[in-house]
């Protein structure tokens, strides 16, 4: 492609007729016109890749930003907070100096094509990211939606997403403490794989994605730049695949892990020598987003020598080279006299490093090949002036109809006898989606860095991050579909109220909140309604809760022809825990200590476990939100925490208070021996979604003490029952020995992948 | 006398740290390493850590077998240096030909990170001293590629003298010929091993401390020597 | 009871890690004039009959589905010599 | 400018997880009569020079002491055919 004709600066000039594959490269007509105007000229063939790159929904945000807006509008006063949306990734103060900095992302599209490759790319994007703001990574979630479990594609998609997820992890040596596992048919086509990661710092060493300082050098290094993946994610992620499979499929890219360790230890000696005024991770539209993100950031110009950057296959052309998102690169910002030192530590870890450029005084970014300019543009206009769209949104009208298909007793049959809700308890423990996931989770390093705290099967995975203090960080992630598909306002805010509690329930004070939108196409309108609602609800809930949206993703166009998939809020939720020898884990391991249930219980049904298992029902309106109450339930599991007045915390969600008791039994060896307070019916005790609950141990000699504190801050608790033997009994309904549970519970996994 | 390990850092290396950590915990002085340089600078032991040097490339330990930092440290070891090779460290060991056999994909085709049971069935080398022998310890394994295989008359050998230093116990995780889950040389001074015992040194971030005895058997025969 | 060799490769435009690994090696251990190195995959498959054409066609599609990902990889299907 | 090709395989006596698991895949996807897998790597080195025997001696080498492990595996080094 070089040999051909090159479509210089001059040239477009000369030929404003010039054919131009705008479409092909997924610009609409009007968004080619607007950069014509733009440049009061035809772009040139580079002008046109970037443009089209970071113009793609992906890279642009222009269906989603008019909503996203409100996480910045309505985003509660917080001293906790650093750095805000629009960085790579948000910053949060944690005390002692120490600053974290978090963010979730979605790798969904490439990982259904190439599930081992596009997973594992999707953790050494997001550990980048991370890497990118001056923190030192030091964990990682995935948050993973797969279709139907037994579903023969589900077998090609979920070991390679695992397999890759870990492969490139644990090379990296970043302990995986948690995530999660939902299967649905509605993901069949679009499995999700979200990828979360957090990484560590002091307050001094942020850094930021932008150039500045006329003279300054523009150093890329990593991995040579080849020809995979040109526009992958980004022109892969914004259009919807048809039944047949994606129209465009541009090439796979390969991870490799080895590189990027290398890449996270050089950027962090580079960082600890102060040697970088601006730093940006290569990802998505590769070097287009790079140069043109920094520059556009930054105060003055840019100039590239597009010559100069390292090939892996030397046939490239310019408009490759810039739309190329090969891997493991990064581009730093280093002035002239620190760049000699800044490649001697690149070359001390192998890792190649050229100066491709610099900052100058004017306002364009211009790129050179072999002297010739073939880019001349102002850089906002590239990477933070693209189009928005205020894309039409309605309210499906199915919508009620939904709704009011509740699941009541007269329209699900529901278990009565002792031997139908055992046999109910069962069948949802042995459910993939409840069923344990150590099948998954085994692949996992999670003891790597020696600071892991807690990790899967927990209510959060909780980081020591300073060894001295034992300050640490907790973090969960949580979304429903299920319940987002009944109500999307809801169901968002439920995600929310389910990630928070997860983190309290460790110990763990919530601060701050990172979120991954997954919907279906924005040229839906329904779907764009769902997409609205949820940032709204999940706005309104970050208000009360004081947890505000540091950063996230989104990822739009999950549907196979006119079907999109359940949307499916994931939200992360950062908590601060002073002394990490105070956390509380979930398993009851202490026989005779007693169990208490935090919170109301109500008949609430709509889009459970129990409907979906039982009768594969989805209708109705999932549970209410109580964010005071969530708030006030999150103060007590911290401060009981904090003064050492429980043993174990568990927090209720899918499968309500069966599955919780299920998990801190089996984690801990323990029974259970429950009875059902006066007056409850025990299908409802047992199978209801309800929010704003918890299960706790009290050791006996702090009952008092905590039953005080509940009651005074109004908190309801209900002794439910004590730790006791090796059953589950539901006193005077049915017992279940812990045997046959765990037979039930384990054999799920392997019996399904072998 | 202050025991200095050294701990060796080859592009790659994740748990380096950690074994730094152990080395500190257990009373001695931790010494980092680096692949690139000859000299060990006069370290009374060295740990080869886990993790996956050049990204396990090619074979496990077989490009860092190469590095500068072993051709000292394989030098030294034939003279009765004290060096334990943890997971990726053990491969290197086989790789160098220090110890006998290799380290080869798991059967079940998984990596696999799970908290381990062993016997500890040789408390006379230089690393496991402060055992009893046939204690039982919990300690985490995490490996694609940690199942030992050798001929048969390899296999005799090692049991024969008394070289099988640890044996899996309960589950065979990934396939190990008769369950071994590390190693000696014949004297004793250079053991491999594929769990982790360095991630069992402090109750809140491991299954346990039963790893520790590793790193305080090497100190009491450093400072008994 | 023929004996066939599937081998199966990283497209070029793919990024090849492992070989890159190895060739950044060689020059180190003393192998120099060794310009590029892929590392691939060999397959032997042991066959109860002959290697005739079904057999053949039918090994292929296995390699298409199943031995090689053709997302990222070419494959090639031969049948070894006896002699070898 | 030759292409040198060295295939890398587990020792007959070693047991071969990954060939195995192939293996018992084949069936299951509807290929029946193959008896036995046995899964190896192949490498692929782009010469500099010609393939003359002092190339190859060194190539020899380079297999027997950093490609393979001859604990557990054997290999075969071979020119490649221009043709192909
Ligand atoms: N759902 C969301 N909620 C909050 N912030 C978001 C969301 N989606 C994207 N953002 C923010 O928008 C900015 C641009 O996102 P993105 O282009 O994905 O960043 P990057 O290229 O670094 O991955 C980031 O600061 C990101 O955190
Ligand atoms: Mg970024």
């Amino acid at each position: 492609m070089s040999q051909k004709h090159l479509d210089t600066v001059s040239h477009a000039a000369e030929t404003p007729d010039a054919e131009q594959p705008w479409a092909e490269l997924g610009l609409k007509q009007d968004e080619y016109q607007r950069i014509r105007d733009i440049l009061g000229r035809r772009p040139t063939g580079a002008e046109l890749a970037m443009y089209s790159v970071m113009w793609s929904e992906h890279c642009s945000y222009k269906s989603s930003k008019v909503h996203l807006k409100q996480f910045g509008e309505k985003a509660p006063a917080s001293d906790a907070m650093l750095v805000g949306i629009g960085e790579n990734a948000g910053v949060v103060d944690v005390g002692q100096g120490y600053a974290v900095t978090f963010k979730v992302e979605s790798h969904n599209h490439p990982s259904y094509i190439e599930p081992y490759q596009g997973a594992a790319t999707g953790i050494g994007g997001i550990v980048r990211d991370i890497l990118a703001m001056g923190a030192r990574p030091v964990a990682v979630m995935d948050p993973l939606r797969f279709g139907a479990a037994d579903h023969p594609d589900t077998k090609r998609v979920l070991p390679g997403v695992v397999a890759g997820i870990g492969g490139y992890g644990n090379c990296l040596g970043l302990p995986n403490i948690g995530g999660e596992i939902v299967f649905d048919p509605c993901y069949q086509g679009n499995p999700l794989v979200n990828a979360l990661c957090v990484g560590v710092m002091k307050h001094e060493d942020i850094h930021l994605a932008k150039a500045s300082g006329a003279g300054n050098q523009v150093i890329l290094y990593g991995a040579r730049t080849g020809g995979d993946g040109i526009g992958g994610v980004s022109v892969l992620a914004s259009e919807t695949f048809s039944d047949s499979g994606p129209a465009k499929r541009p090439a796979v890219q390969v991870g490799d892990p080895f590189q990027e360790k290398l890449l996270i230890e050089c950027t962090l000696e580079v960082f600890a020598e102060k040697l970088v005024v601006g730093i940006q991770d290569l990802g998505g539209a590769g070097l287009s987003c790079a140069t043109s993100e920094l520059a556009s950031a930054g105060s003055g110009g840019m100039r590239v020598e597009l010559d100069r950057v390292p090939l892996r296959d030397a046939t490239l052309s310019p408009e490759e080279i810039l739309m190329s998102e090969s891997q493991e690169r990064m581009c730093a910002i280093v002035e002239p006299g620190k760049v000699a030192r800044f490649l001697e530590i690149c070359e001390k870890w192998d890792v190649i490093a050229t100066v491709i450029g610099e900052v100058t005084d004017g306002e364009r970014l211009e790129i050179f090949w072999h002297g010739e300019q073939v880019v001349d543009v102002p850089p906002r206009t590239v990477a933070h002036e693209g189009p928005t769209y205020q894309r039409p949104y309605a309210r499906p009208d199915w919508q009620d109809e939904l709704q009011a298909d509740a699941p009541t007793a007269e329209r699900l049959k529901r278990p009565v006898s002792g031997d139908e809700l055992k046999a109910a308890l069962l069948t949802l423990a042995a459910h993939p989606n409840q069923a344990d996931k150590s099948w998954v989770t085994s692949q996992y390093d999670r003891y790597v860095l020696g600071n892991t705290v807690l990790a899967q099967p927990e209510d959060s995975g909780m980081i020591r991050i300073d060894e001295e203090t034992n300050l640490g960080v907790a973090i969960a992630t949580d979304g429903n579909g299920r319940y987002a598909k009944l109500d999307p306002y809801t169901g968002a805010q439920l995600a929310l109220a389910e990630a928070y509690r997860n983190v309290a329930a460790t110990g763990a004070k919530p601060l701050a909140v990172t979120d991954c939108l997954n919907f279906g196409s924005p040229e839906d309108p329904a779907v764009m309604w769902q997409f609205a609602e949820a940032c709204r609800g999940l706005a309104d809930a970050c208000q009360v809760l004081g947890t505000p949206v540091t950063g996230g993703n989104v990822s739009l166009y999950n549907q196979t022809g006119e079907t999109a998939i359940h949307p499916t809020p994931v939200v992360g939720v950062l908590g601060v825990i002073d002394d990490v020898n105070r956390r509380t884990p979930m398993a009851f391991a202490e026989e005779g200590q007693l169990i208490y249930l935090l919170g109301d219980t109500e008949d609430e049904l709509g889009g459970s476990a129990w409907a979906q298992v039982a009768h594969d029902h989805l209708g109705g309106l999932p549970p209410k939100v109580d964010l005071e109450r969530e708030r006030l339930l999150g103060e007590i599991l911290i401060a009981a925490s904090r003064d050492g007045m429980i043993d174990a915390a568990h927090d209720l969600s899918d499968g309500g208070l069966a599955q919780a008791l299920v998990e801190s039994c089996l984690k801990g060896g323990r029974g259970a021996r429950i009875v059902v307070p006066q007056g409850t019916d025990p299908f409802v005790l047992l199978f209801s979604e309800s929010a704003g609950r918890a299960i706790v141990a009290v050791p006996r000699s702090e009952e008092l003490r905590f039953t005080d504190m509940c009651g005074a801050r109004g908190l309801p608790a209900a002794r439910i029952g004590v730790v006791d033997g090796d059953s589950i009994e539901i006193q005077g309904h049915f017992s279940v020995a812990l045997d046959e549970l765990r037979t039930a519970h384990l054999e799920t996994f392997p019996a399904l992948l072998g | 006398m202050t025991v200095r390990v050294g701990v060796v850092t080859f592009p790659g290396s994740l748990d380096d740290r950690d074994a730094q950590r152990a080395v500190r915990l257990a009373g001695a002085e931790p010494v980092a390493l680096w692949h690139r340089d000859k000299d060990i600078h006069q370290v009374d032991a060295v740990v080869l850590p886990g993790g996956f040097s050049y990204g396990d490339y090619l074979r496990c330990g077989a490009i860092s077998r190469f590095s500068p930092v072993m051709d000292t440290v394989i030098a030294q070891a034939r003279d009765g240096m004290p060096v334990l090779g943890i997971c990726n460290g053990f491969q290197v060991l086989c790789e160098s030909h220090l110890l006998p056999g290799a380290l080869t994909r798991n059967d079940s085709l998984h990596f696999v990170c799970r908290d381990q049971k062993l016997r500890i069935e040789n408390a006379g080398t230089a690393w496991t001293s402060d055992y009893a022998q046939d204690q039982e310890i919990t300690v985490p394994l995490k490996n694609g590629e940690g199942r030992f295989v050798a001929d048969e008359h390899t296999l005799d050998a090692l049991e024969a003298e008394g070289r099988v230093v640890a044996r899996y116990l309960d589950v065979n995780p990934n396939g190990s010929y008769r369950d071994i889950a590390g190693i000696s040389n014949a004297a004793g001074n250079v053991v491999g091993l594929m769990p982790h015992p360095e991630h069992a040194v402090e109750p809140l971030t491991g299954p346990g401390t039963e790893g520790l005895g590793f790193f305080t058997s090497i100190l009491r025969k450093l400072v008994n020597a | 009871m023929a004996r066939v060799v599937v081998d199966v490769m990283l497209k070029p435009e793919i990024l090849d890690p492992q070989g890159q690994a190895v060739q950044r090696a060689l020059p180190r251990l003393g192998f120099a004039g060794i310009s590029d190195v892929r590392q691939g995959k060999r397959f032997e498959l042991e066959l109860d009959g002959p290697a005739d054409e079904a057999t053949l066609a039918r090994i292929r599609e296995a390699a298409e589905t199943f031995l090689a990902n053709t997302v990222i990889e070419d494959f090639t299907v031969r049948v070894e010599e006896e002699a070898k």
